[in-house]
């Protein structure tokens, strides 16, 4: 596979937008997906299906085979240590509302603190608001600075004997800052504090070595790594499993059920209640497939290269203002047009084929802190290249048009 | 669907200088509302008279070219009719937007009649329809809650 | 389309089993897909996918509005008065836990009590196991009766001033019975008592009409419908969507969100925080035309033909012993065979391409109750036929030859 | 895969008659394990003297003919052994039924060979192999946890 022709392995780049070609600057929203992936879920569907785990028939034992071969082929692209840390989730958003509740509620109490970033996503502060809550706990947020990162300096002075966890972004998908996350857990071990990771916009550009890490948790969303929708990953660190509670009761995760008592499965099953997304697990093997076989390192070469030429082009236009400036920095192009309101440039942009996301970006907290409530976000995957960003500037040169400016 | 008729002048032009900003004074009805998923934000003050004549309607908010151009034009259109034409204009702007009818209520001028109608291109950019009837929900729901 | 060669749309059914046709008897457990839902899965991803709701680019605009029409033709088929009262989740089991949780947090008490029934699938009796650990409650136990039905009286007798909830399944995924919920509901509703229904079972087989039944909640999974993996629904009566709390948090589901205060959005969105299954709820449609063309009355009829003429067949046999007898039942078919363990009928029955389960399905109190650890059950969908239940029966003897019974 | 070879006659024979079945005379291990997805059983009891030697060893226990065959078939093979050796049994056992290896140890009978060796058909039955296993899982862990 040649990465500058990455293009053709996925089918919507044959669709016109408006007539024109599609350039998909939304990947930080949700990827797009590659044949390879969209094909194994229909082949699975078409000839393999069954709900796994539960019957002996031979279809049943196929699917379940496949279902945990999936897990494996996780494990080992994250490199963790167990198969069982590697839990199937609907999302990440739900991943995160997991560990909040199943931690939350055994181990936060009242008068205790929760430390997260302004750069939180909605899906890593919201379920933490509901811990606060129920518990009475304190949210505190380490500030992000004026270059859009937030600073290990900020985080050691917020943490005290109170700080029952740390839970923090690894990649901003606003200003695509990544955090020190190494420094985060060295400080948190030296204090005992577990670190939960929303790694929703980490996985799918860096390479992640889990041990190397070294946090307790980390949430992964498989749409926004070229795999299927509606599937999300917990990692969650081995002497946490047993620990923690299981979060939500169903079929599958009981080990046994009386009318005065029921006992609980092992990792991952405890926490895999309900009927799963068979055909989308066994898919996603295809999404890391897919990125292993470019390797990872080359997606985030190439996806720096056009992110760097997009930062100088539109630096050098004078109405635009881009939001951020972290020194490292992945993916995502977060910008403002002086007189135009991001959603109108959305709407200009989508004429021209361009496709990108206007808003808050389910960062509400550190919009208010820049002050404005609202921004355009052009993110990279790895189907773009400079030539999507030439466009993207004509485009931007065509809002400025449209508004006379 | 071309682009210049989302963004017309006229559209551009109550964006750019948004007529009847601020509080109104002696506003006695009030209600805001905001868009969620994109930020959006109105707050639609009201002077209703014991007649149910609007004697002052005002507006603050934030947001794109169409929900401040919409809110601009409502406080436009609406200022000094009655209750009873103000829900009808209402009823017709939301409907435009849901069916492309036209407005053509007689007691506006063809001035005003011409500027609403400039909204009705937001039809065929079926994310935009909230950003420009915003503002007119959130005047019913003014309209509803006596607030002094 | 042609119910007697309805096999033809579901491309599974051209793979073979241990060198013999696919004979599938365990839809209980998941259904098959027919090629329009498949194919939509793959069209969408191929030419229209996007994220929802989110982004105002033409691909996010129209997979909203394709999710969105999905949300109102479930609205239609389930005949719910309200859009917003069709909430989309992962399975059956997370809707029920997102009502235990969501209604057990705030509305029931230590000393309170939730009624439900022997016949519950752990789905249905281990998310308010947590609420009884978390607060206290009792649960109580409508006893199963000889026939493998739950009768009316025996509910109506645990019913009492500390009664907060009703959850009882529509139709048992072990028996078959069809439980009396015109009456429960009539019944709870005199005592203000909320009805949940889990409708996994009856969903799939049964005409459902809402506003008819007129519970409270009704949770279904759609890959038990001939829908796709990984999605659940959870119907809620309109009265309860401004009382009941959000149950994950994270993107979409909100309203503002501040440092000291967060609040949330107005339902369906409230209840759907993150990224949904959009290529899932997408062809969800597709299942719901699939069972509209043949008609839900149809294939009740088409099945339950099946049914009758299987227990007729399976009565024939000596060894076989069927597991409940009850007045109203729907295409499952449990039982045991003298000297056999169901697991190893299973294992015997798929050398000849039959695909059943063994074990206790999920429903260990029940098991319990009969006093027996496993059954075997067939399920019926609507792609099989009799010449399928010839073959089980055959298949059964074979087993007796195997065990030299 | 022939079904035969999986329900080989001395498998159905232990399965229908299973050896040992009950507490046997002054236990001081034993351990419990159950297969939540299918509600095998089993429990196994131990007599281990002061040597080492297991005196005793039987089982309770439901399910399907291979777990009771299986449990059958080791406290068949191994009550009078002592531990080292039952260590090596075992390993050989759950190693063939993981990659398909043959019991070869010298001090097993040949008929005792052949028994075990009869429960290797279970290899090619993926979702059966828990079912052989797990008697075996539960003598180790019986073996570690003394219970006086
Ligand atoms: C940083 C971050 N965290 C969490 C999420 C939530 O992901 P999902 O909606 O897939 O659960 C997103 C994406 O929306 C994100 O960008
Ligand atoms: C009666 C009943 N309730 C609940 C469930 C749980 O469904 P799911 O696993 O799809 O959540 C099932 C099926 O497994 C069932 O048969």
């Amino acid at each position: 596979m040649d990465i500058k022709n990455i293009k053709s392995e996925f089918p919507i780049f044959k669709r016109k937008i408006n007539g024109k070609p599609l350039v998909y600057l939304d990947s930080a929203n949700s990827s797009q997906k590659p044949k390879a992936v969209i094909n194994r879920m229909t082949n699975f569907y078409e000839t393999e299906f069954s709900n796994v785990g539960r019957s002996v028939h031979s279809l049943a034992v196929k699917a379940t085979n496949r279902f945990e071969e999936s897990r494996d082929k996780v494990q080992k692209y994250l490199n963790a240590k167990h198969r069982e840390e590697i839990i199937f989730t609907k999302s990440a958003t739900e991943s995160i509302n997991l560990i909040a509740s199943s931690f939350g509620e055994k181990f936060i109490k009242e008068g205790d603190e929760i430390l997260i970033t302004e750069l939180e996503h909605h899906s890593n502060y919201v379920p933490w608001h509901f811990i606060r809550q129920k518990k009475g706990t304190k949210i505190k947020f380490a500030p992000v600075n004026e270059r859009g990162e937030v600073e290990i300096d900020e985080i050691k002075k917020l943490i005290n004997s109170k700080t029952k966890i740390i839970a923090i972004t690894h990649i901003s998908n606003v200003t695509g800052a990544i955090t020190p996350l190494k420094k985060v857990v060295d400080l948190a071990k030296e204090k005992k504090i577990p670190v939960l990771v929303d790694g929703t916009q980490g996985a799918p550009h860096l390479k992640i070595d889990i041990q190397e890490i070294d946090c307790d948790f980390y949430a992964i969303s498989c749409h926004k790594m070229y795999g299927p929708n509606g599937l999300g990953i917990l990692y969650a660190k081995k002497k946490w499993l047993e620990e923690l509670p299981p979060y939500q009761g169903g079929g599958g995760m009981i080990s046994e059920v009386l009318k005065d008592k029921v006992s609980f499965a092992d990792s991952p099953t405890k926490f895999e209640a309900g009927t799963l997304q068979t055909a989308e697990v066994v898919a996603f093997s295809e999404a890391i497939n897919f990125i292993e076989k470019l390797g990872i390192k080359n997606i985030q070469n190439h996806e720096n290269e056009i992110l760097e030429y997009g930062i100088e082009k539109l630096k050098k236009n004078n109405s635009v203002n881009i939001i951020g400036d972290p020194k490292e920095r992945v993916s995502v192009l977060s910008f403002t047009i002086k007189g135009i309101h991001p959603h109108d440039i959305a709407t200009i942009l989508d004429e021209d084929g361009v496709a990108i996301r206007a808003g808050h970006h389910c960062c509400q907290i550190l919009h208010d802190k820049i002050g404005i409530s609202a921004t355009a976000r052009a993110s990279i995957g790895v189907y773009n290249s400079k030539e999507d960003i030439d466009i993207l500037c004509n485009a931007i040169n065509n809002c400025k048009k449209v508004f006379n400016i | 669907m071309e682009l210049k008729e989302l963004y017309q002048e006229v559209i551009l032009d109550h964006a750019k200088n948004p007529r009847n900003k601020g509080k109104c004074e002696n506003y006695n009805h009030d209600a805001k509302a905001h868009n969620p998923l994109c930020g959006d934000k109105v707050h639609i003050y009201l002077n209703l008279d014991k007649d149910k004549n609007i004697k002052g309607l005002s507006f603050e908010g934030e947001g794109c070219a169409i929900s401040l151009a919409s809110a601009s034009i409502l406080t436009d259109t609406l200022k000094g009719k009655d209750l009873s034409f103000t829900k009808k204009v209402t009823d017709d702007f939301l409907n435009m937007l849901k069916n492309k009818s036209k407005i053509t209520l007689n007691s506006l001028s063809e001035d005003q009649v011409t500027t609403i109608n400039s909204l009705s291109g937001v039809h065929e950019f079926p994310m935009r329809i909230k950003c420009a009837t915003m503002a007119w929900h959130t005047l019913l729901s003014a309209i509803e809650k006596k607030n002094i």
